[in-house]
């Protein structure tokens, strides 16, 4: 049996006024297990902190009940109070008296009745209470980024500031990702390389960083300041470290028709390349598709020019195993596929382009040098129709496109449109819009300068159908505006895709146990309150990888990650919140049910030995929960058929005592 | 190669020749197509709203005839194609159209009940999924070489897309690869897939006549020599429509043609 | 009927959803028969969800629909106008004497390579 | 039928595939079959047998079968093809440690329909096609095998065996418009005042001799809660009339979503109690609710209490959906 | 059946203590009054709601059980919510198959900013339940003093 003591508080007026807390002390006094109660004016004071703590050295209690506001005032404060008495601090329950009795009821002897029985279901509480000791982890102190955009190499540079060792992981030859592809960035128009290739350059060369790029991830196990990463090392067929990136391969390289991805397939590369000259890491890879010594035995030109003897065609891919207490995925965004919309005729036409295309036609490091030409025929352009949202705000019932609205496309569009009529005044500009959307600082005034200032036809409106016919393309659409179909010969359509999680996401996903939404973006711990980190512990998210995203708000997002990796990683230990699922091995099936609903992926399973019958040993699968990751919803407690998993702090047998005594 | 045959009335009548040639082309290739017994017209437009029944019991009695037969049932005309392809549709996912079509021919007729599960697919989809266009390719014996061809896919044959199932109802590949199949040059040219105004042709042949001089410049100026279509009322109306017409033709005919059975 | 019951009506004979409709005017973009309506695709969906049925039953716009299913194939939010505007052509023939074309006027318009299709259909859509 | 099963169970044993073989031996009477396991083919010659009787559910025997030495062979109907599923997905049974045969199962037969029938001193029962020859202490008598069969049978949701080694017979389909919910939409028709006479006509003969409970594949917890002294619930026998609904609720929500309504606990039950009812309940409600779902038809999904969209019902919708005619 | 006059219901309504538990808590600070036969049972989340806490409230003599959870899609624990939405609907229509009062359960979503909503929740059922009278199919006599 509990020594428990009963401190009534007045809260001044506030309780005392509508409840007789004499009374509810006296009453309280007579409940089992209750050696002490009494009542004061404020229990949060100095002085009422001063006396719980004697009440509870003096009579030896091992449970305390506090009467007052609500526990989301002052639990906390009296849990302090009662642990610097010696007391464990989950020996305390508040009853809220005040909130749910003497604000509400103004009867007094309604309200005293009231506070009496909440009084006693917080004492039939107490008395199945366990001292309960938060567990600690050690953290280890350094951090994985998934993904080496823009949204990767700002978290890695926060973090690495911060003086923690950090890695990039990037599937492809170089760190920059979308954003190196870019040729302008809104609203301020200046270039983005600029912009970018000195964080390029700042990553690769800081001592705390690592860049593991062509490296994808293959295994994660371990959980928020512990985890277990496999990572693995795609064979590149050249030594990174021996490779100085001179170039002589490409120049020397015979297969040169290999789409360069880097340009969306809009010229050609080598088979072993560098994909673009500000790369870092600035070392040449060999593509094992195209190159005609992996495939056929014969050529080796690129080893023989290699001055710095860095080829090796018998790399192979190798498994890195690495340790960190923080994982950032960052894994971004790619357009979506024209394929299926070819009422713009994407796939019958060169000239009907996706505007990261388009992006690469504009760049001086494009494969037009930044002149402005069709891909049909390498002729200026006159009159170039922009189509917003293909793919974007589509009904979830059509077959193709995504439900969400891209976010970005009103924007670049408006810098297209602007860029083209600023370097080519005699180019015709139409935009079709269904609303342009530009929330964020300066963006409408950017939009209204390309309708104001470089008279951008914006026409409200959409494109039905695209029709190339003698070197034009015969552009349908809807003017709703001034009600009637207008009908433009067009020299080039572009189109504005829609973006779409990166591929490696959904399989990345599944290793880091971290939810995703129907779309494959990632899913957040709190939709407002914890934007950058996953429901997950441990796992937080950068960028587009959680929803769609222009620059700005990645990298803000980006540092607002590493702030919250940085302040993990500044602990020496973890100490977690111990009201924590936990399973009775005896009960427990291993069905597997409690797992099912785990937000968390805090469950897992392991073979015990049991004593069977007749000296036998059964070896029993029983569940596991990780203490460290549970946050105690206890969603598997209900899931649980057999009753084995229970809730530390709001056990099964502590609510039902509740129960009970409120119904009494 | 056995399959269950629709023909529809307008192949009867008006246009025998894309029957005719379907025919003999089948026959050549192998293929026997038993035309279904007492078949009634398709109704000729698919009845959109989806309270109609009357309209949609001719499809389900071609349907369960052939369901009976145990084949796999092949239509030749566009529109036949649209309605039963269609109702075919609402018979496996539209609960209602079920239980009340079922109902009436269960009582007027005393017929089992039909829930949408025999096959119904396009002489054209029969020569690509079940023949081959490959397999098409070495039984041609007369190879149609040099001539420039325009697919005319019109509208009825591809969409929906979502219902009909057949190509990709944007960029459709199946009467180019045909076209490839026996030794001709297919044309791509964008208005392939946009409306002759068949439907209307009756109701406003000003309109039609608008629709049809559109697609046939578009043809011509992309290089088109001659159109192929599967529905006799695009035929009709690409043919007499046209102030400069180009030679239509169903593609059977250049079907048997290729295959020496014209 | 009342307003709201006659935009149910409609909404339940077409299988469709107007209320989905976000505006973007692709419909209109891809109707190849726009020019020779008074209201247009985009409108058919518009006056539907503002009740405007009578008015749009009235016009001529929707006779000259040629159900090519471009917009309904084309709406990015499964609204399919092509369907709506069939019933509203549909709720219009069924009151008594609201034939649109009658079947004496059929035979001037005919000529003699016409399939027969295109009788059935015309009689089919526009008759009752 | 039996005699092929025999054979088979022989070969298996004798192949040295299995060392043992899960079975259905006569019990008390020759209708009374139970589950026994065959090490020798001298036991299958003279105990094993296969009648219109064997409709005991053997999935749930596998649990511990399946972790003893070596592997057992399993005879599994349609219905219980479902548990076994399930039960594997709970990884509850060692799946390599059995040889499953599956069964093409046409129906099994219930006693009390026989007798129902006015057919007493009953001394053995053949099948004949679609009837049975019924030998009685009056003399043989015969009556249709449709009119004597187990209510799950009656409305037999599917006659396809899920996951088997090798089948003995032809493999059947899925039949989702077998009628099993029409009870359950009769008692939802009544009003509340009917529906619970009704339950309590029914719950109060409850003896709580617990043989649903031992019988049911999903109710194979390693402790029940009902045994278990520090769940709060823990109930011996029922004292009230509280207890009685208790145990059954409780126990129909435990088994909700994992249930394959096999009907073992209606067809074991002393007092006739129908208590697939309860669980029908549950999946016809999840099946309109949240689609079509059955327990054990695959290895990958999740029960629909486990599981959830972000559209689905509120409970709310149990006031305009229930019962108040 | 006679009525007794004096008889108030005795509601427990299960809060989870993010989102319902707050705003019982701001209808307090508002000083929005509910009758005082609702008692609050605080929980971490609706999905840590066991039907075996629902039984065992009416079987010691409740009337009534309400919980109240964070919004769809607002839980606290992302997920928790959704899980407590299946089960609740499914222990309800069970409930009511067995012919217990549908209306003596209920789910009600109150955010922490909802102390209106809150207490207008709590009027509207503890009136809901003092309609249907004393719980007696679920109850347990010997729990009856």
């Amino acid at each position: 049996m509990q020594r428990i003591g009963v401190f009534v508080c007045w809260c001044g007026s506030n309780i005392a006024a509508t409840v007789d807390v004499e009374a509810v002390a006296d009453a309280l006094s007579k409940e089992p297990g209750v050696v002490f109660a009494t009542n004061y004016q404020y229990m949060c004071s100095k002085s009422g902190q001063d006396m719980i703590r004697e009440k509870i050295k003096e009579l030896g209690l091992t449970g305390v009940v506090i009467c007052s506001c609500s526990p989301r005032m002052h639990e906390a404060t009296f849990r302090k109070t009662c642990e610097s008495a010696g007391l464990n601090p989950y020996m305390v329950e508040i009853a809220n008296i005040r909130e749910q009795v003497s604000w509400v009821h103004k009867d007094k002897a309604v309200g005293t009745e009231k506070a009496i029985i909440l009084g006693r279901a917080a004492i039939a509480k107490v008395q199945l209470n366990t001292p309960l000791i938060a567990g600690q982890t050690p953290v280890t102190k350094r951090a994985l980024v998934i993904g080496g955009g823009i949204a990767g190499i700002q978290t890695a540079l926060d973090i690495a500031d911060a003086g923690f060792p950090v890695d990039i992981v990037e599937k492809n030859p170089t760190i920059g990702g979308k954003m190196a592809q870019l040729d302008k960035t809104f609203p301020t128009l200046d270039c983005a390389a600029c912009i970018l290739t000195p964080k390029m350059v700042d990553a690769g060369q800081n001592e705390n960083i690592r860049i593991l790029s062509y490296s994808e991830i293959e295994d994660v196990k371990g959980y928020i300041g512990n985890f277990d990463v496999k990572i693995r090392r795609k064979a590149r067929y050249v030594d990174e470290e021996k490779c100085t990136g001179c170039g002589t391969c490409m120049e020397k390289c015979p297969m040169k028709k290999v789409p360069n991805e880097f340009n969306m397939g809009l010229d050609n590369r080598t088979a072993i390349y560098i994909p673009f000259a500000q790369a870092v890491p600035k070392v040449a890879t060999i593509d094992a598709n195209y190159c005609l010594k992996l495939n056929t035995g014969k050529c080796g030109i690129c080893s023989k020019v290699c001055l710095a003897d860095a080829v090796d065609y018998e790399q192979k891919d190798e498994i890195l195993e690495e340790k960190y207490g923080a994982i950032v995925v960052a894994t971004g965004f790619n357009p979506i596929s024209l394929e299926k919309f070819d009422e713009f005729a994407y796939s019958q036409s060169p000239d009907v382009v996706s505007s990261l295309e388009f992006e690469r036609l504009m760049n001086a490091a494009g494969p037009t040098g930044g002149t402005l030409l069709r891909p049909s025929d390498k002729t200026h352009p006159h009159t170039i129709v922009f189509v917003q949202c293909v793919g974007s705000r589509c009904d979830a019932s059509a077959e193709k496109g995504k439900e969400y609205c891209s976010k970005i496309c009103c924007m670049y569009t408006a810098k297209h449109a602007m860029l083209t009529r600023e370097k080519y005044p005699d180019t015709e500009v139409y935009v079709f819009y269904i609303d342009v959307r530009t929330p964020g600082k300066g963006f409408d005034e950017f939009y209204r300068r390309a309708v104001e200032q470089y008279n951008v036809h914006y026409i409200k409106g959409m494109v039905g159908k695209v029709v190339p016919e003698g070197g034009k393309l015969k552009v349908q659409a809807s003017d709703l505006l001034d009600n009637r179909q207008i009908h433009i010969d067009a020299d080039m359509v572009v189109l504005a895709a829609a973006i779409e999680p990166d591929k490696s996401a959904r399989p990345l996903a599944t290793k880091l146990t971290a939810s995703m939404d129907t779309n494959d973006f990632f899913t957040e711990a709190h939709p407002k309150l914890r934007p950058v980190e996953s429901p997950t512990a441990g796992i937080f998210l950068s960028g587009t990888c959680q929803g769609p995203k222009d620059i700005p708000e990645t990298v803000a997002q980006a540092g607002a990650a590493a702030s919250k990796v940085i302040s993990l990683l500044v602990k020496d230990n973890l100490v977690g919140n111990p009201c924590v699922a936990k399973p009775d091995e005896l009960m427990c099936n291993g069905c597997s049910s409690c797992e099912k609903v785990c937000p968390y992926g805090a469950i897992t399973y392991e073979d015990k030995p049991f004593r069977g019958p007749n000296r036998t040993t059964l070896i029993r699968r029983v569940a596991v929960v990780n203490p460290a990751v549970c946050q105690g919803c206890g969603a598997c407690t209900v899931a649980c058929p057999s009753g084995a998993m229970d809730l530390l702090g709001f056990s099964n047998r502590q609510i039902m005592a509740e129960v009970d005594a409120i119904c009494k | 190669m056995k399959f269950s045959y629709y023909p529809g009335c307008t192949l009867s009548a008006k246009a025998k020749d894309l029957d005719e040639y379907g025919r003999k082309a089948a026959e050549a290739l192998g293929i026997t197509l038993e035309e279904l017994p007492e078949w009634q017209c398709c109704g000729a437009v698919y009845p959109n709203a989806t309270d109609e029944i009357a309209t949609r019991l001719s499809s389900v009695r071609a349907l369960s005839k052939a369901k009976e037969a145990g084949q796999t049932l092949v239509t030749l005309c566009s529109a036949c194609h649209h309605v039963i392809k269609r109702v075919n549709g609402d018979m496996q996912n539209n609960i209602e159209i079920r239980q009340n079509v079922n109902a009436y021919l269960h009582t007027m007729e005393g017929a089992e009940p039909y829930e949408g599960d025999a096959k119904v697919i396009h002489y054209l989809e029969m020569l690509r999924d079940c023949v081959g266009f490959d397999t098409l390719k070495s039984k041609v014996v007369n190879p149609l070489k040099g001539k420039k061809i325009g697919a005319y896919y019109g509208c009825l044959l591809l969409r929906p897309g979502k219902e009909m199932q057949m190509d990709d109802p944007e960029n459709p590949t199946i009467l180019e690869d045909f076209i490839r199949a026996i030794g001709a040059e297919p044309v791509y040219y964008g208005m392939r897939n946009e409306c002759c105004g068949g439907y209307i042709t009756v109701e406003d042949k000003d309109q039609a006549k608008k629709r049809v001089n559109a697609i046939t410049g578009n043809a011509r100026n992309s290089g088109v020599d001659m159109l192929i279509t599967a529905c006799p009322l695009c035929h009709y109306n690409l043919k007499k429509n046209a102030d400069e017409p180009l030679p239509v033709y169903y593609f059977t005919e250049l079907l048997a043609e290729a295959l020496g059975v014209k | 009927m009342k307003t709201e019951d006659m935009i149910k009506e409609i909404t339940r004979i077409s299988g469709g959803n107007p209320a989905k409709c976000m505006k973007c005017g692709k419909c209109s973009g891809a109707c190849p028969a726009y020019d020779e309506m008074d209201y247009h695709p985009h409108q058919f969906v518009n006056m539907v969800l503002d009740g405007r049925i009578e008015e749009l039953a009235g016009s001529k716009g929707i006779w000259n629909c040629l159900s090519c299913f471009a917009c309904l194939e084309r709406c990015p939010r499964s609204v399919e106008p092509a369907r709506i505007i069939e019933a509203v052509r549909v709720v219009t023939l069924r009151k008594a004497g609201a034939n649109h074309l009658k079947p004496d006027d059929i035979p001037a318009r005919l000529d003699d390579d016409i399939p027969q299709q295109a009788i059935t259909s015309a009689m089919r859509k526009y008759a009752k | 039928m039996q005699a092929v099963i025999k054979k088979k169970a022989i070969e298996l044993l004798e192949s040295g595939t299995v060392n043992r073989v899960l079975g259905w031996k006569a019990g008390e009477f020759f209708y009374d079959l139970t589950p026994a396991v065959f090490t020798t083919p001298e036991q299958i010659e003279k105990d094993f047998v296969y009648s219109v009787f064997s409709g005991a559910n053997m999935s749930k025997y596998l649990i511990d079968e399946s972790k003893k030495e070596g592997k057992v062979a399993a005879f599994i109907k349609p219905c219980d093809g479902y548990s076994f599923v399930q039960l594997q997905k709970e990884h509850r049974i060692v799946r390599e440690n059995i040889y499953a045969v599956g069964l093409a199962c046409d129906g099994m037969c219930d006693m009390r329909e026989i007798r129902e029938a006015g057919i007493k001193g009953v001394t053995s029962v053949e099948e004949d096609g679609e009837t049975l020859k019924i030998g009685t202490i009056y003399g043989e008598k015969t009556m249709a095998k449709k009119d004597a069969l187990l209510e799950r049978c009656v409305h037999c949701k599917s006659k396809k065996v899920v996951d088997c080694d090798e089948m003995i017979g032809e493999n059947g389909e899925e039949n989702r418009d077998c009628g099993r919910f029409d009870e359950v939409e009769k008692l939802e028709a009544m009003s509340p005042d009917e529906r619970f006479a009704f339950w309590r006509s029914q719950l109060s003969r409850c003896i709580r001799c617990n043989a649903c409970r031992e019988v049911c594949p999903a109710c194979s917890c390693v402790k029940c809660v009902f045994d278990n002294p520090n769940s709060g619930i823990a109930q011996k026998a029922a004292a009230s009339d509280f207890e009685e609904n208790n145990f059954h609720i409780i126990r129909a929500f435990h088994v909700a979503g994992r249930c394959t309504d096999c009907g073992e606990c209606s067809r074991v039950c002393p007092e006739h109690i129908p208590l697939h009812l309860l669980n029908r309940k549950f999946i016809k409600d999840m099946n309109e609710l949240y689609g079509f779902y059955q327990a054990g038809a695959d290895f990958e999904s999740k029960p629909p209490v486990m599981n959830y969209t972000t559209g689905d019902a509120e409970p709310s919708i149990v006031y305009a959906r229930g019962g108040d005619k | 059946m006679q009525v007794d006059k004096n008889w108030t219901p005795t509601i427990v309504a299960f809060c989870c203590n993010w989102c319902s538990y707050a705003g019982a808590d701001l209808s307090g600070n508002n000083r929005l009054s509910y009758p005082a036969n609702v008692k609050i049972i605080r929980i971490p989340c609706s999905c840590r709601l066991n039907p075996m806490f629902i039984l065992r409230a009416f079987q010691r003599g409740a009337d009534g059980v309400i919980l109240c959870g964070c919004h769809p899609g607002d839980c606290h624990y992302t997920t928790g919510n959704y899980y407590a939405r299946r089960r609740m609907t499914l222990l309800f229509s069970m409930l009511d198959y067995l012919g217990i009062e549908k209306e003596r359960t209920r789910v009600e979503w109150v955010s922490a900013a909802e102390g209106a909503k809150f207490a207008a929740t709590m009027n509207e059922f503890v009136e809901a339940v003092t309609a249907l009278g004393e719980n007696k199919r679920l109850e347990d006599f010997r729990c009856k003093q």
